[in-house]
């Protein structure tokens, strides 16, 4: 699996996850995330376009970081067009909760649309 | 037994997270060889490993994984079908205890497992027990 | 047994030539897992494919390969190295023979499959017998 | 296995051999060869630049190719550039018989240069 953080803008990170996400690469992009939240982003873009593997341990990351984003005051938009992966998205419901959208730029616009307008502060370290 | 024209591959692995990728090429392989579709073995893919995942999270009391611990897996491949085997000598749990807590997958972290298998492959089936072990059994046919 | 450390994968396969990507499907999932690198592990797919096309072709008499002829590959990862059994319960054959007949693979249209066995990997063993199957035990340690 | 074959002129044939030929998939390849050889094709370049796994199975039918090629009064040219491909071929010491080039076109030259100048007959059914 290979893990590539970007700032979009003020607010918006993009992480880019490529090759296999299961149980055995799982640990390294929760952590990449959890790093991402410590150091303030709550607006948070997964872009799955070169994942090649997923399942529910992946999905669980997914799900879980984007209620910490949440709890944050942000959100998280997840970016797959694969087939066979969301259809995973899709039998497993979690479609909406990630607001699953097909490219990485729909996913920075939806957060767009969601925060409606971005806060001035992106460094605060509210999640403690 | 393995019926007439079935071919019968076995992989048995360390219960350990690094090895479900192992599970995952011995599924492509076999399916392959079997005359599923490239869909059904992504498809299948993801039901074994979710089976392995199982027995790596939930078979063993945590104590390393190195020794005994280990992963069974059972592929026959037929006619356009390939029928998976997943069996552990664990703890065991009581099927039953599924239907109880059926909490949606959404609101926690996990319990998406056994919902990704039933819908991912043609055929499902647990069987487990309190200090018996599990066995999945899942056949994927051909789509076409 | 395996070591401290090591790690073992035990692959059973009908002794037919369409289970050969199996075998180097799992010696490929196996060899990353042991730190090999790409380059390490296109060597050792084909010395482990080398192995198992000789049971499918020297093995067994001919008569079908359905039931019991099986091939057994055990391989055992360790940290940069793996170690691969190709293992079967067939004819054997005495290893003092191929001394002998030591003719130039290139005359006929096989006899390379130790040879590239050998090459391909860092430590190389043939067990066998007449009557008493036969075992190819070869280590690849990763280059870097 | 992929095989294609084409005729480059009157008197050379193109097997172009992609994926993995190993000994399940080394029948159709044998078959394929000898199927030109029988059609009265005898200068042949077999082009593996899309094959990306072969072994002494692969090896054999090459070999014995080459030797019916001579045989009929052509050769035969191997063109590969796979790193792990050309290294079997050298550990087998079979890049002579083979003629080993790195691509088709190569392949091709070589085997102007051994037969310098087309036969007239394409088309004879020596190969009983
Ligand atoms: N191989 C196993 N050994 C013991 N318990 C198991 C096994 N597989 C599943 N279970 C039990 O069944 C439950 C449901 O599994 P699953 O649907 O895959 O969701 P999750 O693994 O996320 O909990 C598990 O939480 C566990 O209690
Ligand atoms: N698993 C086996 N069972 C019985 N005989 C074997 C086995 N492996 C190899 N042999 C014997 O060793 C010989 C040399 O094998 P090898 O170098 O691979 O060349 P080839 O298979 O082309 O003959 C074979 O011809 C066969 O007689």
């Amino acid at each position: 699996m290979r893990i590539r953080t970007d700032a979009v803008d003020e607010c918006t990170t993009v992480c880019r996850v490529g090759g296999e996400l299961d149980a055995y690469t799982a640990p390294d992009l929760r952590d990449s995330l959890d790093g991402l939240l410590e150091k303030g982003a709550r607006w948070i873009v997964v872009d799955l376009k070169d994942l090649t593997y997923l399942d529910s341990t992946g999905l669980g990351i997914l799900v879980g970081t984007a209620k910490k984003c949440r709890q944050a005051g942000g959100d998280l938009s997840v970016a797959c067009q694969r087939r066979n992966l969301v259809r995973i998205f899709e039998i497993s419901g979690t479609q909406e909760i990630l607001n699953l959208v097909a490219t990485a730029e729909e996913a920075a616009t939806r957060l767009q649309e969601l925060h409606e307008g971005c806060p001035e502060d992106a460094s605060g370290e509210e999640a403690t | 037994m393995a019926g007439k024209g079935e071919h019968v591959i076995e992989v048995t692995l360390p219960s350990r997270p690094e090895y479900l990728l192992v599970a995952r090429l011995a599924t492509s392989g076999v399916g392959l060889r079997a005359g599923l579709t490239v869909d059904d073995i992504e498809d299948l893919k993801v039901a074994v490993a979710e089976a392995c995942t199982n027995v790596i999270n939930h078979a063993f009391k945590k104590d390393g994984g190195s020794g005994g611990q280990r992963i069974q897996l059972r592929l026959t491949a037929g006619k356009g079908e390939l029928t998976v085997e997943v069996e552990d000598e664990g703890q065991g749990f009581d099927p039953e205890d599924l239907k109880k807590s059926q909490r949606s997958g959404l609101e926690g972290e996990g319990g998406l497992g056994f919902g990704l298998m039933k819908e991912l492959t043609d055929t499902f089936r647990v069987e487990s027990a309190p200090g018996s072990g599990t066995r999945v059994i899942m056949v994927k046919r051909a789509t076409r």
